[in-house]
């Protein structure tokens, strides 16, 4: 009951500890990379966010399609606040990486590298989905086309990938291959948290943002109840 | 389904008509084409290989498909028109159908153009880089007249449409480049053609929504 | 015909049409009148199905082939001639004799003469007898005419007037306009929006 | 002559307004080079020179001057609007000038974010490519205005506009392209300003007889 | 004010007016009636200096300046809002104080509550009022209005009915109207297009 209506709360709790624990495994816990040494460590943050860029991207699409689909009261805006997320996301993947690319490439950024070029297409696309949103005036018609915008994503993610395997890259790593992951257990074991943990703090960002949303219509209907 | 059909060749015909009378699309695509192939034979001296040649081909076709895309809704979105179709009983997706199927004849005009053109200046397109093109247009004009929709609904219009379209044309281009770069580019045509096949099936189950509230 | 309950539509922060509960039976005649800016287009988009509502539920008993819309825009191609235009309709509705009924609405509306001149050539009057001609051109069941004696001369307003008492049986219509009074013989209600 | 000058000055804040008005344009300008950007990546293989680079820089520059006069006068065509302006009391060259000048700022704005990123991606640009990319935004646009007004102004002439824009665009390319791959460019510079302020002086004469009657 | 002599006009082969005499002296309030496609517009836009007479000739004695023209399309930017519009062309204009006449114009016709919303989200009604604005604006000495009262709903005629009276006295009026009669007590004159 109290986790109901503190869903907020409680998640954010939990996204704090998480975060907490995962920083604890990486700097004091998991081993330094045996090649990459320090600058490694940077990999259990460049790749859950990555990953759960991917995962908001893929929620907003499950929510545009439900509000195709079914006209689920809310999903736009739900859509959209993950798409938002998942934006930031992308953006600290960005980040990391060319950290990451700075320490072990020496350089910020490689053309040379197919993946990195792809997420950054697929970060413009995102981009281009609130460019899309803000020109259209807000109504029905907004909804419907950025979530059709929105399910375009989603396809256009794994055609990308396919694109890539086709032009083979090497330079950026490939860890979790068919076979498994490629790692350490110890270093599984802290990526996995480090997932969780980032995992957890998108879930409590997007229902901040979203409670923020609602209440600030909610408002705007006082308001204008009142004038 | 004949039904369907005809609706859309109705549609595509029409679009075909306007195109005739107000020539405001296909002399664009030409015109770019032209300076398209002008500038190549400046900056592409014959040291540089095919390569790039083939490159600077691709890139000019999905910037010429994209300023024919960008005109494609004008006529319907200036006066309102897009509510005149809506109504009809027809299949809304046959609007879009209809479209493409216009913007791929404007699209394959240019091309008949531009590809002789190229292989005279610069180097014979082998049949494999045909095919790429031939199957890059079907995913230009699928998913370029859809995302038209959505630009004609902005208020930012032409200015949109080139950020929606090129991240999605992306993989065409990475698609078509190889098929007509690479020793065997039936891989790549592959790329293509399930490109084709994904956004094209998307576009024509989801366009209804772009037009309707 | 039409049953509205509640219905409401905003646009952005600003209430145009609401709470509006609406019931025609098929073979009324409801003429919508109210100040410029009132929410008349806005109701008869509604019922055309252009617009969705924001709140409430609106039922339309027939399909899209059904429906004629007048709307302030002429929906017709500038480029194209009186005739391609219908034509065009024609089609998309699948009229069975669409050419013929083109040219019996061209005649009736007095347009014959310009048939094949460019839409876009036309004055305003002979825009909206055109924009006639297509909504009538299906038979619909159910007449959305927003304005429909806009612009039309004094013969054209005796023509319209007339076209209407004879389709007024068995169809249901929507009619919004500034003075009713014209209407007056025809209307079976009305409805005052503010 | 100060009147003049308020004139355009107020037609080209306008047609800037309605630029500004319904999107974010610098958000969007950057989004569109950082996407053509990455179009070229894949287009070109590392390997070819500089030169193609050049190629594609210019293929890019003649898109976006394209797609800005497309729109150019758009608002005013779909809705008449031109009647409005030819009626006000101003000269009518002003108009002219205020497109013309609105036309600009949008390119170089264009060109401001693409260069450095062309110059950071590909090749450093040197002092002679970014005075042939200034000399060609002029002429550009002191044609392409004329040229889009004749289409706004009356169908009949509509036909023309691209047509005649074919053969006044390619001097403009040419002297660009000429200009930025040569080795010494300075030939071409001299084109270019040539060819500007010969065609600026016949817009800037002749455009009260193509908006009017 | 306007003098036509043999005036004509023809689109292509299609004779639209005809050797037409206009005499008009300054404070003159003429109608202008017909049937659609009679010509009405097309004169109006001869007078306006939109259109070249193809014969006869035609002198209108005041400059651009002092002539206000209310076409059939509203002159207005879909994108920019009311206020905007007015701005732009009071300042094309050269109008000393246009931003208060703005303000005062946009109150009179009911505007002023929306005067920072965009004009292509405007209904029809109150896009013909901000026409209406536009072309009062600078008050011109010449008015050629076509059709003034389309759209508009009873209050928005009394209003533009009031409004024409007030501007009568030394003002030169050139009125294109499908009904007359609302226009009676003004009128000094009417001619009829056929
Ligand atoms: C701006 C630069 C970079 C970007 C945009 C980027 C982007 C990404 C993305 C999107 C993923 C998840 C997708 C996937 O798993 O295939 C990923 C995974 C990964 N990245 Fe990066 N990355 C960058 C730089 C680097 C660098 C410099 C390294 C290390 C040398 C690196 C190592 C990894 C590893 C090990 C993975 C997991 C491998 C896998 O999932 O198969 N990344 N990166
Ligand atoms: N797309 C839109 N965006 C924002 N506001 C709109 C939009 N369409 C209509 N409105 C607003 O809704 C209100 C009603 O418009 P509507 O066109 O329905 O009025 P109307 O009754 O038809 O007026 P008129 O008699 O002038 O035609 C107006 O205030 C208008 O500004
Ligand atoms: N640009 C044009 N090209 C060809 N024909 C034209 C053009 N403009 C007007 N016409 C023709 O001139 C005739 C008169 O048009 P006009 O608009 O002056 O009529 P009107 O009296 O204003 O009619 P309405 O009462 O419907 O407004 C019409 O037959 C029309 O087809
Ligand atoms: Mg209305
Ligand atoms: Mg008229």
């Amino acid at each position: 009951m109290w986790l109901r209506n503190n869903a907020v709360a409680a998640t954010a709790a939990l996204a704090v500890v998480l975060i907490a624990a995962a920083v604890a495994l990486i700097f004091f816990w998991v081993p330094e990379d045996a090649d990459q040494g320090f600058s490694q460590k940077i990999f259990y943050f460049h790749v859950p966010l990555a990953l759960t860029a991917y995962a908001c991207f893929g929620w907003g699409a499950l929510k545009a399609f439900l509000h195709l689909w079914k006209r689920t009261p809310g999903a736009d805006l739900e859509s959209y606040v993950a798409i938002h997320l998942g934006v930031i996301f992308g953006a600290l993947t960005l980040i990391t990486g060319s950290i990451w690319a700075r320490a072990s490439w020496g350089v910020w950024w490689s053309w040379s590298s197919q993946q990195l070029v792809l997420f950054l297409v697929l970060f413009l696309f995102y981009s281009a989905y609130f460019m899309l949103r803000f020109s259209v005036d807000p109504g029905p018609g907004r909804a419907n086309i950025s979530a059709v915008y929105a399910l375009f994503g989603v396809v256009l993610i794994p055609v990308s990938f396919l694109a890539i395997r086709l032009a083979q890259d090497f330079i950026h790593p490939v860890v979790f291959s068919s076979e498994g992951p490629r790692m350490a257990g110890s270093m599984f074991f802290t990526f996995c948290v480090s997932w969780a943990a980032i995992l957890a703090l998108a879930s409590a960002l997007y229902r901040i943002e979203l409670a923020g949303k609602r209440l600030d219509t909610s408002l705007r209907e006082l308001r204008e109840a009142l004038e | 389904m004949r039904r369907y059909a005809t609706d859309v060749y109705t549609l595509a015909r029409k679009d075909l008509l306007l195109e005739l009378r107000a020539r405001n699309t296909v002399p664009a695509m030409l015109l770019f084409v032209v300076a398209t192939l002008v500038v190549f034979h400046f900056a592409l001296p014959a040291s540089s290989g095919n390569k790039a040649a083939y490159g600077l081909l691709w890139v000019a076709l999905v910037f010429t498909a994209l300023l024919g895309l960008v005109r494609s809704f004008a006529a319907e979105r200036d006066q309102g028109l897009l509510d005149g179709l809506v109504l009809a009983p027809c299949d809304r997706s046959a609007i879009w159908l209809g479209k493409a199927l216009a913007m791929l004849a404007f699209l394959i005009l240019a091309e008949v153009v531009a590809l002789p053109a190229f292989s005279i200046f610069f180097s014979g397109v082998d049949g494999t880089t045909v095919a790429g093109v031939a199957l890059a247009d079907l995913g230009i004009c699928a998913v370029g007249t859809l995302l038209a929709a959505m630009a004609a609904a902005s208020r930012a219009r032409e200015l949109l449409l080139p950020l929606l379209f090129l991240p999605l044309a992306i993989p065409i281009v990475i698609g078509g480049v190889g098929a007509s770069v690479v020793a065997d580019g039936g891989r790549y045509l592959g790329l293509l053609a399930v490109y084709d096949g994904i956004f094209a099936i998307i576009c024509w189950a989801s366009f209804e929504y772009v037009v309707t509230e | 015909m039409i049953r509205a309950h509640g219905l409401s539509r905003r646009f952005g922060a600003k209430r145009v049409i609401e709470g509006l509960d609406l019931d025609l039976e098929r073979g009324d005649f409801l003429v919508v009148t109210g100040a410029n800016g009132s929410g008349k287009t806005t109701l008869l988009r509604l019922c055309a199905g252009l617009l969705a509502p924001t709140a409430g539920e609106l039922r339309v008993e027939t399909g899209r082939a059904g429906i004629g819309f007048l709307a302030h825009e002429p929906l017709l191609y500038r480029e194209l001639t009186a005739l391609e235009n219908l034509d065009l309709y024609g089609r998309l509705y699948r009229i069975p004799e669409h050419r013929e009924r083109s040219g019996m609405l061209l005649e009736r509306f007095g347009l014959w003469r310009v048939r094949n001149e460019r839409t876009g050539s036309f004055s305003r009057g002979m825009v909206q007898r055109l924009a006639l001609c297509r909504t009538l051109l299906h038979e619909p069941e159910l007449l959305l005419l927003d304005e429909p004696f806009n612009a039309l001369d004094a013969e054209g307003t005796e023509l319209l007037a007339g076209e209407l008492e004879e389709l007024r049986p068995g169809r249901t219509f929507l009619v919004a306009t500034h003075d009713p009074a014209r209407l007056a013989g025809l209307a079976s209600g009305s409805l005052a929006l503010a």
